[in-house]
């Protein structure tokens, strides 16, 4: 068990994954002699070679359409789109090549391929670089997304998806990389699809996930010095999305507020939500609050970037409201 | 090629044409249904084309992919059912028309997003590269898929890549209605494989042995490791873009003047010519094929339909 | 008035727009000599000539970026994907250009463009055709998403999305081109961002949209004849996403069954449900129930197909349980 | 090109120059945020280029926009407001470095999702020809901008309508740290040109009068009415792709190399050689433009950072 950040977190389990399995492969852009725009794969390059590290054109249909070829004839591609806001750049590959093929062809076509990304505002990057649209590719059918909050998740769902055979969509957060956390060195990993009790209480349940955790922690600890224990639940995965744990949660406290980073409507939100009241309704004391980013795009200027995105006294002011 | 393969490409012509003309039919019985793309016409480019490849070479096309798959060797039967949406098809019913493949005769599909599976067929290239395969992988697309970013990403990366990729445009001059002139800014698709430093050779795809002999070429060049390669072959589809195309946008004149060569004449008569083949033999195994085309209809017909588990599986491997 | 189809009121509204302002011209694939693959643009090409009725290459990014860059200039291009699949492949145009571009520069730049699209399955087209993905498209700011489900609305509607200075996605639904309402003729609008109640009642709340409305209105009628009185609204547009109207029946009826072609988890009727607990819970007196489409990609097989598309039964089982 | 306005291009690649050393150093100090990729050695591609343009003429380029930003006549208060996002820089502080942009200039932004500029070009000149107005649009991008599908789909559309679009290419050797062998198929950008049977020149971008007379003529020709043409400028960043870039990609003798051919002095060496300007002349020119980068930082540090009330404005026109 070590301590470490969850880039390190992240670029452990990359790193043990293809010296485990030589059909493991990384492609995508700067991953190779730049070591990755995000340095989480800083000397891949060196020690695995260009190969198994391809650096690629500017062309994120040509990417994903790579990794799903590569997939198809059984290697094990990790393709990296820069951020998510790329990732509309290869839409069309990501839904409706990469989640359908396996079904459309009655299981012929295996497709084990990750797609590793970046999401996130809060880095004043503007409205085509700062958004967080992770529940737009959580809707199709096909597709697994899923998006870690702590560095421990980050190793473990990690590995997973790498051998799962379905197309995985993993999305990491810009401003989390230095986030730290005990992660188990070596073999480790943690189940695509399983929701999971970060924090346990019994006054109100904090529904999150990725950069929302961060928040949702912060927001626990203060209400804690007033006496109110929330239950913090990180969903992990959003497809499969994991009710389990928050019903069960939900059941014993009877209050939710759900926190994700992304737009309200038609988000993340909405769906806990929903589910929460058909599938909990007489446990419901007070409506289900929903924390997330004002239905704006994200401007550079830093006060007004914060403005609109989810804080931890939003999160304070919403678990007061349900109480 | 040897007389007894000589036939076989006969043999397959006819049955692509026969099984569509027949699919045409049940089409208008509606016992198809969803969008059926025709490949009459263009029966020698498949044909010629898969001929050429070595079993371990990997076939991916479009939508259009009747012909291809009865070229890969995915029996008629499979393919008749797949279009009647049973369970007996390539894809359990799943895929239809637009939708069949069998991997383990590297046929890859049937895909319908236009030009969306050239990335993919450079994807599986880069893989049997990685991978140590030394295989090619054959990418068939019509010219109307050579103007969006799909063909531009891919076709860069494979020559960037140095890939073993044939790229092959079946360029039937409209995409659609649209025609290649009001839609593409150079008149011969082979012409932009310059804009990919990357061979581009253009080629008759009425005649089969044409087609052969430029992708024999093709392919050991592709094989040899020289990289991509863009080989375009002129053909015309007889039939609309799709069932119930209303084809304002071509002249009955302009189909009639193609129709002189259409594929399956062009043969028969070099294969007469050539004394391969007696127009009785041709004759034979022009009925040979109605029975065995009568044999597919009366399986998918007499196949079950799928079953509702089947809606529900294969969403994930695992 | 005149009793007209979908496309001939579609077809209508374009036809008197393109009449009535020259800056208004049409792009897209096969719109012109084939006369749009919906058959909604016949004898426009004729009548209005190569330049306003612009036949495309298969290129969805370059049709889109196409239309931004005119309407930028002060053109008002109504672009056409011939389906809402194929959107996906404008992915980045549609929710990072158009949708952005008026916000990220302060209102310096206005986007006078229209989407039109069709979307719905239904038709055994297969799962990469067959989509109804509405609610990924509503999820972002700077875009207005607007699906009409009567002739009237598609009419009315066009004229305002063609009228209005914002990017306009505008769906249309492919099996409802043959779909019969009274149509004023002329000189007509709808608001863009007002929902409608399209038949009363008083003992529960059917909330839907395009497709779904027709389905509704069917078992509304079903369900008439045993005494229960529904009452419909059809929201019409996804964003903005006005729920005057049915929070307002909401509270008369305390019950509502959403009803969206689309698959359910982060769909139209996740969002509607959450609104309606947020905005009205002390009138709650049952969950709210969505349905929507079975979370599989479509097959072609047509039991298959049907047995996951929503169907009037569906809402007639829906709406007992509510009651 | 008269004298005055031979100077008036000296003072405008000085004063990118400052306005970007300066902006390096706020950003070092934490009162610049996001992403900033600064112009620093391309200073001659724009500065030509513009100067080449009618005032009608339409201006569209990438991230790396304060250099085109200045040339097309934003004051450099504005572009250092923006840069620290204040309500008085171009875009209220809502765009930031990536995103500025003054229609009423003809400079129509800044756009920072690679290559997707591109069709926007493509769409405006198609919108000015739709609407007979008789103007060229420009539009500038990066090597590594090349190699994405909009690219493709921008050229082909843009020939195939034969529509009033230069398209300006300023290949800079790196897309971020890839160079242009390890991503295009063709190592002279100006070939892609071929593959949309459209005039394919290229220049040397790091003098700006030769930048200029590239450009006159391209422009022209575009504005002649023979359709689209694509020009490519060799060029280098002397910093890094933005900041914070450990340009681990390539050495520093080639950035030292390069600096020899500093656009600037490459300029200054012509102005004095042809008399245009004396030393003593240039060298005030210099300290005006030290004052003006002055004047503008000391208008940015004052300005008023944006009311709350901006965050919700301006989401939708009506
Ligand atoms: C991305 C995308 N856009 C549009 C369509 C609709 N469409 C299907 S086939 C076709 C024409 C394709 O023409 P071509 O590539 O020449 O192939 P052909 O049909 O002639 O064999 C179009 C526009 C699609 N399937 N995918
Ligand atoms: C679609 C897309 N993919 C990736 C990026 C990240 N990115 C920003 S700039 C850049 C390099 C572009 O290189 P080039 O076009 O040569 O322009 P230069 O930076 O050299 O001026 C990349 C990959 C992006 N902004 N958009
Ligand atoms: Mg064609
Ligand atoms: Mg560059």
């Amino acid at each position: 068990m070590a301590h470490i950040t969850m880039r390190e977190a992240i670029s452990q389990a990359l790193w043990e994954e293809m010296e485990r399995d030589p059909s493991v492969f990384i492609l995508g852009e700067e991953v190779g002699v730049w070591g990755g725009s995000y340095a989480v794969t800083r000397g891949f390059y060196d020690h695995f070679g260009g190969e198994r590290v391809r650096d690629t054109p500017i062309a994120e249909a040509g990417i994903v359409g790579a990794a799903i070829g590569a997939a198809l004839v059984g290697e094990r591609p990790v393709a990296e789109l820069m951020t998510i806001n790329f990732a509309f750049a290869a839409m069309d590959h990501i839904v409706n090549e990469a989640a359908k093929l396996h079904y459309m062809f009655a299981g012929q076509f295996k497709l084990p391929l990750v797609i590793r990304t970046v999401g996130g505002g809060g880095r004043q990057l503007g409205a085509t670089h700062s958004q967080t649209p992770d529940a737009i590719f959580a809707y199709f059918p096909g597709l697994k997304v899923v998006a870690p909050g702590t560095p421990a998740d980050a190793k473990g769902l990690l590995k997973s998806a790498i051998r799962s055979n379905d197309p995985v969509l993993f999305i990491e957060h810009a401003t989390m990389y230095q986030v730290r956390g005990d992660v188990p060195d070596g073999e480790f990993t943690v189940p695509i699809g399983q929701s999971k009790v970060q924090r346990a209480g019994q006054d109100v349940t904090i529904v999150t996930y990725s950069k929302g955790l961060e928040i949702s922690m912060k927001a626990a600890d203060q209400l804690a010095q007033e006496g109110i224990e929330s239950e913090v639940v990180d969903l992990r995965s959003l497809r499969p999305l994991d009710m389990g744990p928050v019903l069960e949660s939900f059941k014993k406290t009877n209050r939710a507020v759900v926190v994700e980073e992304g737009w309200k409507s038609y988000g993340v939100g909405s769906e806990i939500a929903s589910r929460i009241y058909e599938e909990a309704f007489d446990y419901v004391d007070a409506p289900v609050k929903r924390v997330a980013q004002d239905e704006v795009p994200l401007p550079y200027n830093r006060t007004l970037e914060q403005a609109a995105l989810p804080q931890v006294e939003d999160v304070l002011a919403a678990v007061r409201e349900v109480l | 090629m040897n007389k007894k393969d000589q036939l076989e490409l006969y043999h397959q012509m006819v049955l692509i044409r026969r099984v569509e003309e027949r699919g045409a039919e049940l089409y208008q019985q509606g016992k198809i249904g969803g969008f059926m793309h025709l490949y009459i016409g263009q029966e020698a480019v498949s044909t010629g084309l898969i001929a050429a490849r070595q079993p371990n070479d990997r076939v991916i096309t479009a939508y259009r992919d009747h012909g291809v798959a009865i070229n890969c060797g995915i029996p008629a039967n499979q393919v008749m059912a797949e279009l009647l949406g049973k369970s007996t098809g390539t894809s359990h019913g799943k895929g239809g028309s637009m939708h069949m493949a069998d991997p383990g005769k590297n046929f890859w599909g049937g895909h319908a997003i236009v030009g969306a599976h050239l990335p993919i067929a450079m994807g599986m290239a880069l893989g049997d590269r990685y991978g140590k395969r030394d295989n090619v992988t054959i990418c068939m697309f019509g010219d109307g898929a050579t103007n969006i970013g799909f063909f531009h990403e891919a076709l860069n990366m494979a020559k960037v890549w140095s890939l073993p990729v044939l790229w092959v445009c079946e360029n039937n001059i409209y995409g659609m209605g649209t025609s290649v002139e009001r839609a593409s800014a150079v008149a011969s698709i082979a012409d932009k494989a310059r804009g990919y430093n990357m061979p581009g050779e253009r080629a008759d795809g009425m005649d089969v042995m044409k087609v052969y002999e430029a992708a024999k070429k093709a392919i050991e060049t592709v094989r040899s490791g020289s990289g991509p390669y863009l080989l375009e072959l002129d053909t015309y589809r007889f039939r609309g873009h799709s069932m119930g195309d209303p084809e304002r946008y071509r002249k009955q004149e302009e189909v009639k003047k193609w129709e002189e060569s259409d594929p399956i004449g062009i043969y028969r008569k070099y294969l007469t010519e050539n004394k391969v083949a007696t127009d009785k033999a041709l004759d034979e195994t022009d009925s040979e094929v109605l029975a065995e085309v009568d044999r597919a209809v009366e399986f998918a017909e007499t196949s079950p339909e799928p079953p509702l588990e089947e809606l529900y599986k294969d969403v994930y491997a695992d």
